[in-house]
């Protein structure tokens, strides 16, 4: 057991911090959510041209990385940059066709390449068997028909990976497939739009789409969960980074601005609640840590689940507490704060929120 | 003591409930429960039928056509209101200028501006905190000297978190008149006409990206000593006054009974593995304990309006009242926002203006809710934040 | 609606008040915890002669009271003194005879007779259905035979009612019925002892006992819920007067425990915390008062659950900080607010505990 | 970073679980389960089984015998003794004195101590707080004064909550040396002989009725001055260092484990509507989220030992451990009493005493929890308050 990085995974964190620090400002942040895109084609680039993409897959898929601890190094530098670029999307889409062996893709995708990964449905809710999207076999392909929500990054895809039904009842585990679907391909229909937090998300309408299956057949549900359970583990790192910057700046308000005739970080309640909130920070970090460390071990849900959870609580807290503690100010759209706390809030709403996961938690306990 | 309603209080429900129901405007009424964006117009609608029915100043003293209404009606008032659907009545004039006029203004102020305040002739706005002054109200530093002639202040200095300042006609304001003696003892209360060269209001966007609050800016404004209230240098008076004034709707009871409505309307409507949210234990028991909340809140609230009104010091009930409140109003939100699950994301801010045909994503209710969370999110810090509450209440209990 | 008392109750509430004050000093109070009975009978005896037992019945029923009012503001002054004398038994024990119509008994009890109120078992938990105890009609009386569980006041009362069934299954509604039991009675085994806050409880073993039916056959579950509905009315204000003691007194501690040269109370932390206490303090008041004005009305159940839960959580909590906000000395016996914390916590185990009303809310609502 | 054990660890686990399972007594191991009062020769022989094997002081510096075990190490030793059942070490002898004496100890007091706190000779008792110094450490007021010859100090005063004291041989003090300049700088660390005339130890009974804690009080109580450890006036220098010395044990995450084995056996043993309480969805969602919650401090505690144990300054996170830790051990047994439901009542202290055949009531393991409960409330005071832990991190952080 050891709990330093690597010190290649260090120059990694390293270089990913840097360039978030360097080279881009909470106003060029807003500037790209803002656009067409929803995020900067430029800087997506230049980040992958850095390896920071590549590094979330294994060698042997494509990648250079792809340990738990690489994606979480990562993604903690998202999070202090708030990134709107699609780092989540080729994470999912990437980690879904890895595991279809389909290295083509992945290498794409580690260079740039834009995909998406299409899994839950208007009424799937956090229900990861949930898939009413039917694929009906023509010729040597398939035809897709049905409803994505809230698919991350799918506006400016130009593949898809999408899950649907081969086979079983809408709530079945079995008989869920992947497909892999050209996102300009006759019958997709897609509604973009951003979230509350900045990043651009779409509805996905497809009608008697064609589509290629990835994987076996029928077994879908297991890539799912594999797919889901490192998103969510991605989301917990950039949601401690935004933790982080959401103290930092806290403490430096604290610090700075006067009440009363004194740096209202002189009044010790607030001085214990912010130590309350190092304190989830850190509780935070080391959950993600465990997390990171299980990903690819038979605990994987579980650390998962349990990372999630405590992100849930702890994030909301700190995120409404560096709200309160600065005030009025952080109300404000122009002042950085809010948009991080936003996006700690909102990450609660991806791959399952704080209950969903203490469900799963006393499930896996039950099993066990 | 009794908690069954008198045959009275049955009949004064049931006036207010038939008022809802054919004097609020049905387009405003659906504006509010789909949480759109209300224009000035629909206040101007909603207070002239308040007006009519002498619902809009019934909390004013009785000398000056109040209703005298008791605890137990001005909470009936309020839940009903809320439940149809009513806006809340925009408080500054009605609510924070009028008494303050009542109690301080002299005569010809309270014939000039308490009529037009009614009628709706003038739209007030507030002018207290200032970006350097926030809990800290008496550090204001927005001057008013008096000019050569002696007839007029000239106002410098700049004003924040100005609620709905874009719509307002006038604004009552706290300017430093002197630099004697403590902070607060060279504070003066004016009002000051928004035409008035040199008054600027700058829109401040929220975090969510709606414009509800400004900063007003003064440069040079001149402002007649006729529109002092009260003497010089003794405006912290009125400001202090005004905070332990009349609350009888601190806690916003009316709202937290509503928003849990809609929650549990919400949470029936969202299905979770094939079951309603409303039937998810985990989601079951954080709507129960925040309508246990609400209940006990609701009874604390009139006892200690009760207990206001029979001359009893309630000061630091009142401040607790507001931490209650927005504690249990922020935890609805919170709860509203999660019950979506992954539609709380989609946000489309241009569907938040009424008529606005842009498409929105998920169910129908759901796109303004998490933006809704967060700018709800001001409830415990505007109008003397939990902490600043916090502190009066340890002043007037502990010493 | 009024929440003002009547003249008449605020004179009862003052004189159970004032008998507290001036009567008991805690040092009395832990003697008589520690005698034999667990409690004084020569202040039991005085205190009914002051009418503050037969103020808990109505007056068709043999007392001179009986509404919700009537019993909070008594069982707020049991509070304050943390009284171990047989309120509650004679409560519960004189409710079912009222109800049964048992006006003589109802006299005795607040003359001052003893008697309990047996209805839980070893294995009922809060759970008001389960009863295991059989009763077989044997001539024109019953014979009982089970075991009842932590029976307050039974190692000392004269006369005991029991709940039997005379039908169905261990937890069917149905079938239970109430009887009236000599406490020396033949077959009655009773094993006394004191809770961990100080009051006289009691198991009882029952063999082949002849007892006497109170009230319909079979007929005994609706009886037992308004009795154990008036049971966690009585005990939610007696948390009440608990907990106003225990902010008093942590309020005088802050203002005279001076450390690093001022009072402690001058520590804003302090403050703000001492402060919530406050405002849960009234959230328990309100919601006691609901539940005492809903007691004989159809909401009665919600009412009464939903002051259980709030006081629950909001008790726990506040008797927690009072001792945490007083330091090492609230750790020990001999400093009073050890002993009104202990009672506010071990009172979330009569009755049904937080989260059993939570659940019996959320039945209630579904049902509604 | 790597959270799977090497084998070295792997083989290191299995040592220390064949060392619980061969040389933890069983009597000794079934009392602390079951959560009887330890005698004084239960502690001496526990602690004698833990001598012969080393293990006893692997925590000291390897030139005083320490084994020098890494974070991982330590993490494993407290985590397989708490789950075998061993009494934690009594620590102030060994985990308090002993590092005073290695760190600011001369070479004659370590040779003579040292052993004998090993060996047991000597049991050791802490004199820090005083009814008037409790989180204000620095304005104790017992006194120790030269006498005339100059080889004495006199020592008079009063100390509080001494743990064990009725067992102790030897108690160490800090004591006032000096009236002058700040408080602080007039205290001294002083040894002194429990026999010594003038000493008397009486019992301070906590709240649920158990005795564990002491005042000593010492009147004109003669104390040779080789008796000091350190210069005279520096004893402040000690007791800051105690305060941030090697501190793997804070988080107390073994016991916390532990604990939640032991409720997780309640729950599932309790039946709640004819189904196990650990199938009730809010008591399991109550356990899970603890779980939870020690699963993520364990890591934060290793993290934090093995960046101390690499030189970097952890004392904010120390003290933030000791937040956390008890925050979560006190959860726990709040769940644990509640899981009782009415059986928590029932309380028969004489069952406490090992051996004793009084009849306890309810399940054979509900007798003590509702005592443990509250006497556990005490882990969130002393060793530093968490409002002074709170404030230490503060000062650190916030500056």
């Amino acid at each position: 057991m050891d709990f330093n990085h690597t010190e290649e995974r260090q120059m990694l964190s390293d270089m990913a911090e840097r360039f978030v620090r360097e080279n881009l400002t909470i106003e060029q942040r807003h500037e790209a959510a803002a656009s067409d895109d929803g995020f900067s084609r430029e800087r997506y680039e230049q980040m992958a041209e850095l390896g920071l993409i590549g590094a979330l897959f294994p060698e042997d898929a494509g990648g250079f990385g792809g340990s738990g601890f690489d994606i979480i190094v990562v993604f903690e530098a998202v999070g202090k940059g708030l990134l709107t670029e699609p780092f989540l999307p080729s994470l999912l889409a990437g980690t879904a066709l890895a595991r279809a062996g389909r290295n083509d893709d992945v290498e794409a995708i580690a260079a740039g390449g834009l995909y998406a990964f299409a899994y839950g449905e208007p009424a799937s809710r956090y229900t990861l068997e949930h898939v009413g999207t039917t694929a009906t076999k023509s010729g040597d392909g398939y035809t897709l028909d049905g409803n994505k929500a809230v698919v991350l990054g799918a506006a400016t895809a130009d593949h898809l990976v999408v899950s649907a039904r081969t086979s079983g009842g809408t709530t079945d585990a079995d008989g869920i497939s992947l497909f892999l679907v050209d996102a300009k391909a006759e019958g997709v229909h897609i509604r973009g739009y951003s979230t509350v937090d900045g990043y651009p998300a779409a509805e996905i309408a497809l009608k008697d789409v064609s589509a290629e299956l990835i994987g076996d057949e029928g077994k879908g549900i297991e890539t799912i969960r594999a797919v889901t359970a490192t998103g969510a583990l991605a989301v917990c790192a950039e949601a401690l980074g935004a933790v982080e910057v959401c103290i930092d700046m806290t403490m430096d308000y604290l610090k700075t601005r006067t009440q009363f005739g004194r740096p209202i970080g002189m009044f010790q309640a607030l001085q214990h609640r912010m130590v309350d909130m190092m304190g989830e920070r850190e509780q935070i970090r080391s959950a993600v840590i465990n997390a990171a460390g299980h990903l690819d071990g038979e605990q994987r849900d579980w650390h998962v689940s349990a990372a999630k959870n405590l992100v849930g609580r702890a994030g909301r807290h700190i995120a409404e507490e560096a709200i309160q503690m600065h005030g009025g100010i952080a109300m404000t759209w122009e002042y950085a704060v809010a948009h991080y706390a936003k996006r700690v809030v909102m990450i609660d709403h991806l791959f399952g929120d704080t209950d969903h996961h203490l469900e799963q938690i006393i499930k896996l306990g039950r099993a066990a | 003591m009794d908690l069954n309603y008198s045959d009275d209080e049955r009949a004064f429900r049931d006036d207010i409930r038939s008022f809802m129901e054919t004097k609020l405007p049905k387009d405003i009424a659906q504006k509010v429960k789909t949480k759109k964006n209300l224009t000035k117009e629909d206040y101007e609608r909603w207070h002239a039928a308040l007006n009519e029915a002498g619902y809009l100043n019934a909390h004013w003293p009785t000398e000056f056509g109040g209703k005298g209404w008791n605890a137990i009606q001005r909470d009936i008032f309020d839940v009903e209101l809320e439940a149809a659907g009513g806006p809340r009545i925009v408080p500054f004039g009605l609510n924070m200028l009028a008494p303050v006029l009542q109690a301080f203004g002299s005569k010809e102020q309270q014939e000039h501006y308490l009529p037009r305040i009614l009628d709706g002739t003038d739209w007030w706005c507030q002018g207290y905190s200032e970006p350097g002054a926030g809990s800290d109200l008496a550090s204001l530093k927005t001057t008013a000297v008096l000019d050569e002639t002696g007839e007029n202040y000239i106002v410098n200095g700049q004003k924040t978190w100005t609620t709905l300042g874009q719509h307002a006609d006038w604004i009552f304001c706290l300017v430093r008149t002197s630099n004697e003696g403590k902070p607060q003892e060279g504070i003066s209360f004016l009002l000051i006409d928004m035409n008035t060269p040199g008054v600027e209001v700058r829109p401040i966007i929220m975090l969510e990206g709606t414009h509800e609050v400004n900063e007003v800016w003064f440069t040079d404004v001149k402002v007649p000593v006729a529109n002092r209230v009260g003497e010089e240098n003794k405006g912290w008076t009125i400001a202090k006054y005004l905070l332990v004034h009349e609350r009888s709707g601190i806690a916003c009871v009316g709202d937290a009974l509503a928003s849990l409505d809609h929650l549990k309307h919400i949470a029936n409507d969202q299905q979770k593995d094939g079951k309603s949210l409303a039937d998810d234990p985990f989601f079951a028991a954080r709507m129960a304990q925040i309508e246990v909340d609400i209940s006990a809140m609701r009874t604390t609230n009139m006892r200690v309006q009760q207990a206001g009104m029979e001359g009893k010091e309630i000061g630091p009930q009142v401040s607790q009242l507001k931490i209650t409140g927005t504690v249990i109003r922020q935890t609805i939100n919170d709860l509203t926002r999660r019950a979506l699950g992954p539609y709380a994301m989609p946000f489309v801010s241009e569907a938040l203006e009424a008529g606005s045909n842009a498409e929105t994503f998920g169910p129908d209710y759901a796109n303004p809710l998490a933006a809704d969370y967060f700018n709800h999110r001001k409830t415990s810090i505007y109008g003397g934040s939990n902490e600043i509450q916090r502190n009066i209440i340890a002043k007037m209990t502990m010493g």
